[in-house]
């Protein structure tokens, strides 16, 4: 889950990590009390999930209550990259002579946790990673031990030959790993980290992911989540138990597994269809995951056909088999549905389905493209 | 021969008494897994389907001499099942259940390094060499002894191509589902290791998908046999052919398909580029399931 | 540095593990009044370092206020083994069915933590371990990884085949080591940890001590130190960075290096004399350390001689020549001093003590005879 | 040959600048050992005494291509140094502090076990290769190339029993003080493993003290050769005679003697305890320090 910049800084203000005084507002007059508090200049931010807000005018300065008051009306209900502006974090104006990166993310590779530093801050790291790498410093950081003072101080040195910035730059980093740990996250990062005019090591900006994997150590963090539409129906899907992405196409697609259900897609896409989601129904799939998933897809208007794509491990075909006709029983089918069975109890599935609407399918190819030309081709 | 398990593969299965654990228990048994027993904290002594039942690993692998488990416990006590596995002398722990926070498996695939105990999973679908033993939830039907190695981050897509290979008339040494969490035990390049020592493997399938860079890593060992013939190179080669299928061309980028694993982020762990990675390797990738068996044909030819 | 059971017992209740209702008492009055508080019977326990307290007559009972009085009056003053019992622990008495053993503490071979339980409690662990090894549970904790659900469980399941009782003793014991790791604890042990006849698993004693190594990190411990008189000595050397043993013997022994000072006195001893204490001047000394120390030895009025053995390497001899002259300036010696010198800078040092009032030896077995005879004999 | 540290060692100081830490690197120079420079954060760039001075381990390792390291850093700061030495690429580390937290050690030990770093200490004066290097604080002048090998819990001690070793016209292979902490990197098996393999090392001299059970396994490990002469206990035997020094025969119970490992706790770690263990072992135990001179000659007559 990814938060957004008010709900990190939160996370950063609890962890003691220096961030600007700063308030979240949902209106011009909430923008224009805020900026009587926190004084003039101040920055205006959008709050929205992508990225790149600050190129899509997202983020301006106001130095009268005039600017407040035009900036936070332009920015409010602006569109940014399919994302509609509803919170403004209004924020003191920050002087500063440097800007840093710091960031603390898990390291699949190599199996740790890796903090990464780097003096060119205030950009895109990953262009920086490209384009100058030197200027990248990574430390693996053991999951067992955990990040070290030596660690910090080699961080910090890398940044700053000021002993007292180099201080704060230690302090800050330990901070952001005993934050990242005790919440779970998978990535805690800031950019910029600047260096202010007077000296003081601050936060501009923070991004927070937590590891969805762990929400159930952290009930709270529920409270955090902000859902777009389609994220609504993904989190529909996930309280049942099914992992569902919504995407354009005609052809619904009800998988179980993964690999299986993105393989299913990108058939779909190679015979010249278009997928209208990613559906993975799970492993242990009970014949209730069946009713659920029909309706999540038959929800979707542009789907014209659904391909059900089984191969049972754990899941057995028999339950896929007996939630489809239950499904069909509860609400009829007003789609055409493929349906390919293969695997645990495919021979008792088989019969269960013997004389029914459902389109049997040989193979997944097979279903592929049966559900395509259902869907009246492309 | 295979990897990672044989005939001397004696299993308990912790969380035995769940539906999924016993279910599957009975299914590695009739398919000819040793299973010794299982694990579930506080119902010691009893016996449920024939399977003596203990309260810890401890003591189950002290009375049952087992060398290998399977994790079907709930994901909130999985990490700590792994490890109590290991604590206990396990020597190869599978975990089926899926979903466990990144920070605990960190903790867990480092600590049985440290025990020398090797983890397959988690979420995953396990491991099984025909013929011989099965550690997992794989439908043992489909399989054929034989000598491709497969591995794999998936489970049904497992199958399916496992299907297509058996249908051609090719059988399996060994098959592994690695899993498809970020953080898993063995990684392709762990399994690739083994499968190249292994005597009855003679081809690899190697089945990815989008996320991380496992499959870059793969294909730069299998690749070195090309392009670095020296001497000091040969024991990072995998010395035999192999081939690929990539999950997730059409998947869009920022979204957690299904696995936690798979997840394309910012521009990097793309089905694209990873299927350059292989395809510049010299290892052929398959446009669909269906071509795999053609593929391996055509390698063994 | 080991503390009293009212003072662990603050330990473990910050640490959230059950204790009784108990209060701390230092006379007859006080106690009555804390009766009054927990209410009768109560138990009146002694509050001294040494062990064994019980069978010394330092545990009673009290049903009736004359019993508090008159048990509070006989336990406070009482000599136990040699300590003087100024402080009473006035507790709520708690019928118990039975009766466990709990600690954690360093496993110095397999370089770890051990958990360690028993259900034969109340009763000295040693004895079962030598007796009965098999009533006794043990449990390696690594280092890194910590304490593991699972190790809590099978304690548990050791002590009691009850669920509630091992939940109980499950989350005791995760407490307990919480409070170890936290408070750089070498022991933490509740012997015994009692089931209540209402089925509450609760801590009757507790023992607990910290690591001296770790007090830097945790100064505020310095406030539970209660010092006897020679244990005043051994403080008063540590913060000169000395380590000093008060014995009851004639010859004073300064030494550099514990090993050495060890086999001086072992070498005194075995030579027939009987060495007055053990005296660590350390590394890296400086000449004040040797002012110190002569000091400290000199103040023990049993000493009749001392003997100065001194092998350099982190030391230097000139140093120790240069310490020991300007002791016996400031100070006139009143007591023969054997002076043995090996090692860096030794032949400086020879120099610098040429013609002074210390008794040259040739080595250490000369300087041991030296001193012995310098003492009057043994 | 030697153990840990020969002609090959490339020394690096942490706490180069410290007065003990700069005294000891230049007579550990003096003596002939490469000291490639030292580390002190914030002192980068500097040159002391011709020793360049690095920020960081990291930074010292990749410019001086040093191995190992010794360490005389404050008490609060030196577990930290220990790891990072270990995570440079380090593979020896020498800890002259004393005091460490024991807390502290265990991790520190169990972190450099799995970078395979090898450590000795804390709170040890160090190890001796005469003629070949030094890396510690021990009197060089007192040491003479030959084929005993020592081993010591103490300091000042163990140069007392060298001087007489020495004096009695014998040399010394290796000289390790292993620390008087309770917990320590390389324990007296740890060494004697060292010593067997060996073939400079002729015989063992042994020096104990109060407090642990080190002394204890060291006897069982030595004893196996009497005792078990079957094939698969002699990688466990020490294979050469051994004399031993134990101190602390008249110290008192539950006091910390000097070292923080020095200690009775209830009945166990008593002088006699480990003395009968190494006398029933058929290791001679001298009475006094200048007896082990004479006990080593009659064990390689």
């Amino acid at each position: 889950m990814k938060l957004l910049e008010y709900q990190a800084k939160e996370f950063f203000a609890k962890a003691g990590i220096p961030v600007p005084r700063e308030k979240l507002v949902l209106s011009v007059n909430e923008a224009l009390s805020a900026a009587g508090e926190l004084g003039l200049p101040c920055v205006l931010k959008a709050q929205v999930g992508v990225g790149g807000r600050g190129k899509a005018g997202g983020v301006k300065l106001a130095k009268t209550t005039d600017e407040v008051s035009s900036h936070a009306d332009a920015i409010l209900g602006m569109d940014i990259k399919g994302e509609r502006v509803e919170r403004l974090l209004c924020s003191e104006a920050i002087n500063f002579t440097e800007e840093f990166y710091a960031s603390i993310t898990t390291d699949r590779a190599n199996r740790s946790m890796v903090l990464m530093v780097s003096a060119a801050g205030g950009v895109d790291i990953e262009q920086v990673a490209a384009q100058t790498p030197n200027k990248i410093l990574k430390i693996s950081v053991d999951p067992l031990l955990g990040l070290q003072t030596f660690q910090t101080r080699r961080a910090a040195m890398f940044l700053s030959d000021d002993k007292e910035i180099q201080k704060q730059i230690a302090a800050i980093l330990a901070k952001l790993y005993r934050m990242y740990v005790s919440n779970d996250l998978s990535l805690a990062e800031i950019n910029p980290l600047v260096l202010t005019s007077d000296n003081q090591v601050i936060a501009l900006d923070a991004k927070v992911i937590i590891d969805d994997n762990a929400m159930f150590r952290h009930p709270n963090f529920e409270g955090y989540r902000i859902l777009s539409d389609d994220e609504v129906l993904e989190q529909e899907a996930k309280q049942h138990g099914l992992s569902y992405i919504k995407l354009s196409g005609k052809v619904g697609c009800i998988v179980n597994g993964a690999g299986l259900a993105m393989a299913t897609m990108d058939l779909i896409k190679r015979y010249g269809g278009e997928p209208a989601n990613f559906l993975d129904v799970g492993g242990s799939s009970s014949p209730d995951k069946m009713l659920v998933a029909i309706d999540l897809v038959t929800r979707d208007p542009g789907v014209r056909s659904i391909f059900v794509n089984i191969f049972g491990g754990i899941t057995r075909c028999d339950d896929i088999a007996s939630g489809l006709l239950q499904a069909a029983k509860d609400a009829p089918l007003t789609l055409p549905v493929v349906v390919r069975l293969t695997g645990t109890n495919e021979v008792e599935a088989h019969k269960i389905l013997e004389g029914t609407s459902f389109i049997p399918a040989s193979d997944m190819a097979d279903g592929a493209r049966k559900a395509i030309e259902q869907a009246g081709g492309s | 021969m295979s990897i990672f398990v044989d005939n001397d593969t004696r299993l308990l299965v912790q969380g035995i008494t769940g539906r999924d654990g016993l279910f599957h228990a009975m299914q590695m048994r009739d398919y000819g897994t040793q299973v010794a027993g299982g694990v579930t904290p506080g119902k010691g002594g009893q016996t449920v389907e024939g399977f003596p039942i203990f309260n810890s690993m401890h003591e189950a692998v002290a009375k049952t001499d087992a060398n290998t488990s399977i994790v079907f416990v709930p994901v909130q006590f999985a990490s700590d099942a792994i490890i109590e596995a290991a604590d206990a002398g396990i020597k190869l722990v599978v975990c089926i259940t899926e979903g466990l926070p990144v920070l605990d498996m960190l903790k867990a695939v480092s600590y049985l390094d440290k025990k020398g105990t090797k983890l397959i999973g988690p979420n995953c679908p396990g491991v099984i060499s025909p013929g011989k033993s099965k550690v997992g939830i794989l439908p043992g039907h489909i399989f054929r002894e034989g000598n491709i190695g497969v591995v794999s981050r998936s489970g049904t897509l497992t199958y399916e191509l496992v299907s297509h290979i058996t249908n051609a008339g090719m059988g399996q040494s060994t098959c592994v589902g690695i899993g498809g969490d970020p953080i898993i035990g063995s990684n392709f390049l762990d399994v690739l290791r083994l499968f190249r020592d292994d005597p009855q493997t003679e081809a690899v399938v190697l089945v990815g998908e989008i996320g991380g860079c496992d499959e870059e890593e793969a294909a730069k060992f299998i690749r070195q046999k090309h392009s670095k013939p020296a001497a000091k190179f040969v024991q990072q080669e995998l010395g035999k052919p192999a081939v690929a299928f990539i999950a997730g061309r059409t998947a869009p980028r920022g979204k957690r398909m299904g696995h936690a694993g798979a997840i394309i982020s910012g521009s990097s762990g793309t089905a694209e580029e990873k299927v350059a990675a292989l395809t510049a390797a010299g290892i052929p990738v398959a446009d669909e399931p269906a071509q795999i068996a053609q593929l391996l044909k055509e390698k063994l030819a």
